[in-house]
């Protein structure tokens, strides 16, 4: 199964071990171009690993990913990412010494052709490219409303603005795929509203295919179009959102009985 | 053949040496988190403590106690003064501490004690123990059973709840406060046991070559023990004791001659490379955790 | 009689960054409070001023005063303070990576006796029988509620009178929350044991305290018993998600603001 | 008119073994001719620095000294005169090189402005190896063991005993060990197994007294073993009993029975002003600090004869007309010539006795044409940039 | 005052990444490179030739390690190795006849090829694994250059510099010497301010703060390690064949030992990691600092204030030194470059005292 042809990302039977823990067992998923796909699934149930599967941290040991129709599973990340995979993780992992900004160029990373031998004559060989690259992230941070932080160090700024910057810097690298790991991990009720309006806003811009995983269930509802329910490595339950979650497999392994009203 | 077992008996108790050194290093970095360079130069200091109580005319089986607890003392000092205040700090720095230690420490001993290599006689004698045509080092005996007898020490030592609580703090500073550890007693201790261990290998070490800032430089084959056996690993300090021992003995007992130069500090310095190469966290040592 | 009480705690970051100005609180014995906020708020900085562990991250309470069972201990070293009862789970799990999940118990008891710590270590197993299983592997390569398991259950062997939990439910799974939340209201109940507790899950933490306070830019601006906050209407906007379910895809674009803060 | 002389030295890193009661000799001296009066009445104050081994440092103290006026300094240091070598020459100030720095320097010709003055390390291994010929019942097909720090130090008696082994006929194997020598086992299996008649030890501070026991520790006879200028009351006493009959080449003679140091006993240390502990007085290494500065002021008495005041150059005179100066039987009478700045490399073996260093043989050069050939030519290969 | 922010404003990109974005900070920039010029004409050669010039030299030095260490976040404790290659090289060079400005080139591409082979070790392991690993290169290469004579230069293992010319200008007087190492000093500072703010620094920096983060963006970590250790061994490189050429004129195995290697650690350390201005201010105080105290003490000492005994005079710069460090680490963890920073921003803001409220 190679998946049809508006299928950008198609994982085929995908197995992960490590040492005796086997993390993925055969699982397989179909995410179709301009859809959001969700992951969801109890702790340790697989889903970062499988996203780590995809963009080349943990390569599967069996199965096969494909990108486009490309084998991508052997290839390092940072191939991978030159293929149009972008992600963010479940701990913000920002670099530290750098400002919003040089953290949001940095996404162009792959646009960019970094030299030392063009660093060292700045003016006649690097600058032009380095300010095209920059008209760029200036639409992100516009988009993303990330203005007034700009020119503020990263580890400065609140954990909600970081994730923001994290996004803005995987859109920079107009990715085919956008991968997003908890990108709603402690935060509360607004600013949960503002990050799923950025990232309706950002698809619906830029035309994105996004693979989120959250454990947030009504972000997953109103977000996702399709979900996947991972348990122990393996796939409990996959399909439109609203209904996969009702499935009481599900409800048993990852939801839990709803809470008395009282 | 006999002088290849020479070679490898000979090296292996030098490599038991190198552990005695190591064996510090370790314990400071197993139950602090601290990779003490200045390891060489507390042996050192530990070198001078000794000879000092010589030449106030203390016997030996009462300056060797003395001197470990002067080094007690000493490690829980240094706590005090310097580890205390880098919780927390990047590698690097702390690193850098305690090089920046390391050389206060051979400028300040020495400099006060004197330069000129001191005696000191803990009463080993000279004689090798010979069998057949081969010739063993006595101090070096010793010195290798002194080691393995600390090592095993060591061994039960970290099986208590306060060797766990030590663990506990290597691995996290801050969780370990959060649960009322106090880690600077902790790291104060581990500096402390280092430093008896520092008074052994000091010993050992100064009776054979004399007490002088030269001891410090013994921290090199040290790094190359611990290294190989994983930093964090006590039976580690062992294995990898014997190794380099018998390779820094064996190698150049066949090719020094050959080269016309010491190979001995070649073959220190690829066992390093080649450990960190292949398997960079020694043959015994924990890994990094690294989730992403 | 309340057991801790904060009198206008003020908290400075590298000599410069005031990160909170003024918060005073109280939480009673045997009571359950929390503190909730925005991300950047001064939550978890209010904590450690309670517990003292600003210092490795050269934070300084410069005013006010924490006092705990009629003492001050503003002055006291984080241990000292475990001694006498308060303790404090950390946001982000922390827990001992190279341990295992045993030994992480016995880092944290510190009394002499063998029996009492064989006590403990069965309540917290029985509290947590799913940490039991996981007796033997390194505590790093835990699930992250695993981790979040043992965390709790590492500081209640330290026999703490106050425990401090700062987010308990980061990243994990709904069921999770749940059993976590029940575990802490459980605790609470049955060892009459205090708790102060950060959150950024309004909803569910409103059910399970008494009382609650929220902080915003390092100050308190509300605070009150969680009935009384749980119907006032900005709480329920900006924490509770107003008082139906919000439909996200239609989530105002603006920045709406908060009525509190002048 | 105050003459200085720069003493910076090695205090601290390589050299420790040595340089504190080296320099403690050279102060004493320098205090005891000031006391007696000086030398024309120009006294001599010495300008003392650590370099730690550091040509870095050593380029500064030396540049600083110069300024402050020395004309003659002693770096006790091989890299650090090494790196001055150059820029002495230019500034005609006078370098001494006692055991130490380039034994090609020994030819004034090539270095006009550097003085070794004693027997350079050539002379050093030729002298002992005479002594092993006329002492150890005689040389030809005998066997050297020559144990030595692998450094180029440790290297430098090879191309003399190269030249003397085709001589003599003897034959000769080098042992290497790692520097700081504080382990040496591997290297002694193997000499052991070499079995030879004599054993050559090369090395300095710790590793001396390690090469000692490990030596007899292997079976090797106290009496077998000769050692290098550096060897000294410290290493034997590091060593202890077993020590006794250890020979070594010697430049100066030690004790307190001679002439100057009984003058420096009554003068200086008894008055106070000495500048180091009492107990060294006497001691090999203090009697080499004196008499390099014996050497020197001698120098510089001869280089004030011709009624100038002294400066680089007529310090440099004033050393090439140095002729039979024995400092009062402190050391062999040496004669420096503009040609020959190492005063004809005369020396003479000792023995420890248990208690103190023992001479075994008469000063005396040995095989000076030979010494005089390896110094001439590794002196056109520094003319090469070497 | 003269520093302020007030007034000056960026209306395009290509202002807001100027290197110097406030007009009085080009002044300053401006006015002390001129008088760096005109050092020879200002100075006494004593001061010139033992002071400004080593100073200037280890500055390129410690700006060459802390693109490294600073920049890339790869500890590297065998620097002094890499150089003592750029110095070997060089020399060997020039005496077979290659004029010396390639020389100085080709060194420095000997010195990065070689140097980029620590960094293979690099690729593997950080932090202290890393110091270790270089660490052993250090060993390795010292070995190397004592233990082949044809390296060393024979049994007194001294080369010295042959005579050269660069760009037709005859190296051999102090002050030409100078010059020559100030525009080195002056190209590195300008290429070291300059890959800070390209793609090519960023990823540097990227690798530095979290790997994987950078790698899931497109950067090849294995590339960008190597040519971190390339590029930072080149500039080592040529500065060692520059100390040997301008400072020592003859090279000897100690030069470059294992405490060299630490001391220009610490030079960038206790300058601040990744700061240019660090690295000068870095580079003088390891290096004058324990000079001037011994100096001073040296005085003291003569003139009978502090009564003791040569031995423990001798050892004090080696106390000092080593208490200077562990001060740094201790008080002011970011280095000089972080006190002048705060004394910058005092006049920026000033007459405010704070940033922020
Ligand atoms: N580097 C690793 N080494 C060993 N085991 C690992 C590693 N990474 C993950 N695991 C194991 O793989 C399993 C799946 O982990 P994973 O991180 O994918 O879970 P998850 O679904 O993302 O959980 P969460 O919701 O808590 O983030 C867990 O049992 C975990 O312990
Ligand atoms: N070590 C530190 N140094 C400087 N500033 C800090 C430090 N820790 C926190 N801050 C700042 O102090 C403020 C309060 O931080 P705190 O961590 O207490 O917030 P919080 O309410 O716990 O937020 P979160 O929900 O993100 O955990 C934030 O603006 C943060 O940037
Ligand atoms: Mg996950
Ligand atoms: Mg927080």
């Amino acid at each position: 199964m190679t998946g049809a042809r508006d299928d950008v990302l198609v994982c085929d039977n995908i197995v992960r071990r490590f040492g005796g823990v086997v993390a993925l067992k055969n699982v397989s998923v179909a995410v179709k171009r301009g859809e959001i796909f969700g992951l969801v699934g109890p702790n340790g149930s697989g889903k970062t690993t499988l996203v780590n599967a995809v963009t080349g941290f943990y390569p599967p040991q069996e199965g096969r990913i494909t990108l486009d129709g490309k084998k991508i599973n052997g290839l390092k990340p940072y191939m991978i990412a030159s293929m149009g995979v972008a992600r963010t993780f479940q701990n913000v992992a920002l670099f530290h010494g750098m400002s919003v900004l040089d953290n949001i160029l940095m996404g162009r990373h792959i646009y960019m052709k970094p030299n030392p031998l063009a660093s060292f004559f700045y003016p006649w060989w690097a600058r032009k490219e380095e300010i095209e690259n920059r008209k760029k992230v200036e639409e992100v941070i516009d988009l993303l409303q990330l203005a007034p932080a700009r020119d503020e160090h990263v580890d400065v700024i609140p954990l909600g603005l970081q994730k923001r910057v994290e996004l803005a810097r995987a859109l920079c690298a107009e990715p085919k795929l956008l991968v997003l790991d908890e990108p709603m991990a402690g935060m509360n009720q607004e600013e949960k509203e503002y990050m799923v309006r950025f990232i309706l806003d950002a698809q619906e811009a830029l035309g994105l295919t996004v693979l989120i995983i959250e454990h947030h269930m009504d972000v997953v509802t109103a977000l996702c179009d399709r979900i996947l329910v991972l348990n122990n490595g393996q796939e409990i339950a996959q399909g439109p959102a609203r209904e996969t979650i009702a499935n009481p497999l599900v409800v048993e392994a990852y939801i839990g009985k709803p809470r008395d009203a009282a | 053949m006999a002088y290849f077992v020479e070679l490898l008996i000979n090296g292996a108790l030098t490599g038991l040496m190198y552990s005695l050194v190591a064996l510090g290093f370790v314990l400071i970095y197993k139950s602090a988190g601290v990779p003490n360079l200045a390891q060489g130069a507390v042996v050192m200091v530990a070198g001078y403590a000794v000879w000092l109580f010589l030449s106030w005319g203390l016997p030996v089986w009462l300056s060797i106690p003395a001197a470990m607890v002067t080094m007690f003392l000493f490690g829980l000092v240094v706590e005090r003064l310097l580890l205390r205040r880098m919780v927390g700090q990047p590698v690097i720095m702390v690193v850098m501490l305690t090089l920046g230690l390391e050389i206060l420490l051979r400028g300040l001993v020495p400099g006060i004690l004197g330069s000129a290599p001191k005696s000191i006689d803990v009463g080993i004698g000279f004689a090798p123990v010979i069998i057949g045509d081969v010739f063993i080092n006595r101090t070096s005996l010793v010195g290798g059973i002194v080691a393995l007898l600390l090592v095993g020490a060591s061994l039960l030592f970290f099986r208590t709840r306060l060797g766990t609580k030590l663990r506990a703090v290597s691995d996290d500073h801050i969780s370990s406060w959060a649960v009322g550890i106090s880690v600077e007693r902790a790291i104060g201790i581990s500096w402390g046991l280092a430093g008896i261990a520092a008074v052994v290998a000091g010993a050992l070490w100064g009776s054979s070559q004399g007490v002088d800032w030269t001891l410090s430089m013994l921290l090199f084959p040290a790094i190359a023990v611990v290294i190989l056996g994983g930093v964090d690993s006590i039976p580690g300090v062992v294995v990898g004791g014997l190794v380099v021992g018998i390779l820094g003995s064996v190698i150049p007992g066949y090719l020094d001659s050959i080269v016309g130069g010491s190979t001995r500090d070649v073959v220190t310095s690829l066992i390093i490379l080649l450990t960190i190469m292949v398997r960079p966290f020694g043959i015994f040592g924990r890994e990094d955790i690294e989730r992403i | 009689m309340p057991a801790l009480v904060l009198e206008n705690v003020e908290v400075i970051y590298d000599k410069v960054f005031l990160a909170i100005k003024g918060v005073s609180l109280e939480v009673g014995e045997g009571e359950m409070v929390a503190l909730l906020g925005s991300n950047g708020a001064g939550k978890s900085t209010t904590l450690k001023s309670i517990s003292g562990l600003l210092g490795p991250e050269r934070g300084l309470v410069t005013r006010g005063a924490v006092s705990y069972d009629g003492r001050p201990i503003s002055n006291m070293g984080a241990p000292e303070r475990v001694a006498m009862g308060l303790v404090h789970v950390l946001e982000g799990r922390r827990i001992f990576g190279h341990l295992t999940p045993d030994e992480n118990l016995v880092a944290a008891f510190h009394g002499k006796s063998s029996s009492r710590f064989n006590e403990l270590r069965d309540q917290v197993y029985t509290y947590f029988p799913r940490l039991k299983e996981r007796i033997k592997s390194k505590a790093g390569y835990l699930s992250g509620g695993e981790q979040q398991m043992l965390a709790i259950g590492r500081a209640l062997m330290t026999e703490p009178k106050l425990i401090m939990l700062d987010e308990p439910s980061l990243g994990l799974s709904p069921l999770l929350v749940q059993e976590i939340f029940g575990i802490i209201s459980e605790i609470n109940a049955r060892e009459k044991m205090s708790v102060l507790l950060v959150e950024q899950n309004a909803a569910a933490t409103l059910d399970i305290v008494d009382r609650a306070y929220l902080i915003e830019q390092g100050q308190v601006v509300m605070s009150g018993s969680a009935d009384v906050l749980k119907s006032n209407p900005d709480v329920q906007d900006f924490y509770l998600g107003g008082a139906d379910h919000v439909d996200y895809r239609n989530v105002k674009h603006y920045r709406r603001r908060k009525r509190w803060l002048a | 008119e105050e003459v200085k002389f720069g003493l910076l030295q090695d205090f601290t890193a390589v050299y420790t073994f040595v340089t504190g009661q080296y320099n403690q000799g050279q102060r004493d001296y320098l205090t005891l001719i000031n006391e007696e009066g000086g030398i024309d009445g120009n006294t001599f104050t010495a300008i003392v620095r650590d370099t730690g081994n550091q040509p870095q440092r050593g380029i500064e103290a030396y540049n600083r000294a110069k300024e402050e006026g020395a004309i003659l300094f002693d770096f006790l240091s091989t890299p650090v005169s090494a790196a001055i070598l150059d820029q002495a020459g230019a500034d005609a100030r006078v370098v001494i090189t006692p055991a130490h720095g380039r034994g090609d320097a020994s030819d004034g010709t090539v270095f006009p402005y550097i003085f070794p003055m004693f027997a350079t390390y050539w002379a050093q291994a030729a002298n002992l190896v005479e002594f092993m010929k006329t002492n150890g019942g005689g040389i030809e097909g005998k066997k050297i063991a020559i144990v030595h720090i692998d450094s180029p130090f440790g290297r430098e008696p090879l191309p003399i005993l190269d030249a003397l082994a085709e001589q003599e006929g003897f034959e000769y194997q080098s042992f290497p060990y790692a520097s700081p020598g504080n382990e040496q086992s591997s290297a002694w299996s193997e000499v052991r197994r070499y079995r030879p008649d004599f054993v050559l030890i090369w090395g300095a501070g710790g590793g001396q007294a390690v090469s000692v026991r490990t030596a007899i520790q292997n079976g090797i006879a106290p009496e077998q073993i000769h050692s290098v200028i550096w060897l000294a009351e410290t290493d034997a006493a590091n060593v202890g009993p077993q020590m006794k009959g250890v020979k070594r080449f010697e430049a100066t003679a030690s004790g307190t029975e001679l002439p100057i140091i009984q003058r420096i006993q009554e003068k200086v240390i008894a008055t106070g002003k000495g500048s180091g502990e009492e107990a060294n007085v006497g001691n090999s290494y203090y009697n080499l600090g004196v008499a390099t500065m014996a050497v020197a002021v001698e120098a510089a008495r001869l280089g004030l004869e011709g009624g100038e005041p002294l400066t680089g150059e007529t310090l440099k005179a004033g050393f090439e007309k140095i002729a039979g100066y024995d400092a009062e039987g402190l050391m062999p009478p040496i004669t420096i010539t503009a040609e020959d700045h190492q005063g004809g490399g005369a020396g003479r073996i000792s023995e420890w006795d248990g208690e103190a260093w023992v001479p075994v043989s008469d000063w005396h050069a040995a095989y000076p044409e030979l010494v005089r050939k390896v110094i001439e030519e590794s002196a056109a290969h520094y003319g090469e940039g070497n | 005052m003269f520093y302020r922010l007030s007034g000056t404003f960026h209306t395009n990109y290509q202002a807001d990444r100027k290197l110097w974005k406030i007009p009085a900070d080009r002044w300053l920039v401006l006015t002390v490179f001129a008088l760096a010029v005109l050092a020879p004409f200002l100075v006494s050669p004593l001061y010139l030739g033992s002071y400004v010039l080593p100073w200037i030299i280890w500055s390129a030095a410690a700006l060459s390690l802390t693109l490294l260490m600073g920049m890339a976040g790869q500890l590297h404790f065998g620097f002094a190795a890499v150089m003592a290659i750029g110095a070997y090289s060089s020399i060997h060079l020039v005496r077979a006849g290659v004029p010396f400005e390639i020389a100085l080139l080709l060194s420095g591409i000997i010195a990065a090829v070689i140097g980029a082979v620590f960094g293979a070790a690099a690729l593997r392991v950080k932090g202290l694994y890393l110091v270790m690993a270089t660490l052993a290169m250090q060993y390795l290469v010292d070995w190397v250059v004592v233990n082949v004579p044809w390296i060393s230069g024979g049994a007194h293992a001294t080369l010295r510099t042959p005579a050269v010319s660069f760009l037709f200008m005859d190296i051999s007087s102090l002050a030409s010497r100078y010059w020559l190492a100030l525009a080195w000093a002056a190209l590195i500072t300008v290429f070291y301010l300059n890959v800070k703010r390209t793609s090519f620094g960023r990823s540097l920096v990227a690798i530095r703060d979290k790997d994987f983060a950078a790698a899931v963006i497109g950067v090849d970590p294995f590339k960008t390690k190597l040519m971190a250790f390339f590029t930072s061994s080149f500039l080592g490189g040529v500065s060692g064949a520059i100390l040997a050429f301008c400072y020592y004129r003859a090279v000897t195995p100690e030069q470059f030992g294992f405490n060299v290697s630490i001391q220009l650690v610490a030079m960038v350390l206790v300058g601040g990691l990744g700061s240019v201005i660090g690295s000068y201010l870095g580079a003088g105080f390891v290096l004058l600092a324990p000079i001037f105290l011994t100096n001073l003490i040296a005085g003291l000492a003569a003139s009978g204030w502090v009564p003791v005994s040569q031995n423990f005079l001798s050892h004090l710069p080696l106390v000092i030194y080593g208490a200077m460090i562990i001060g740094f680490l201790l008080f002011e963890p970011l280095g000089l470059a972080k006190i002048y920073d705060n004394i910058r921003k005092y006049f920026l803001v000033w007459p405010f005292r704070h940033a922020r409220s």
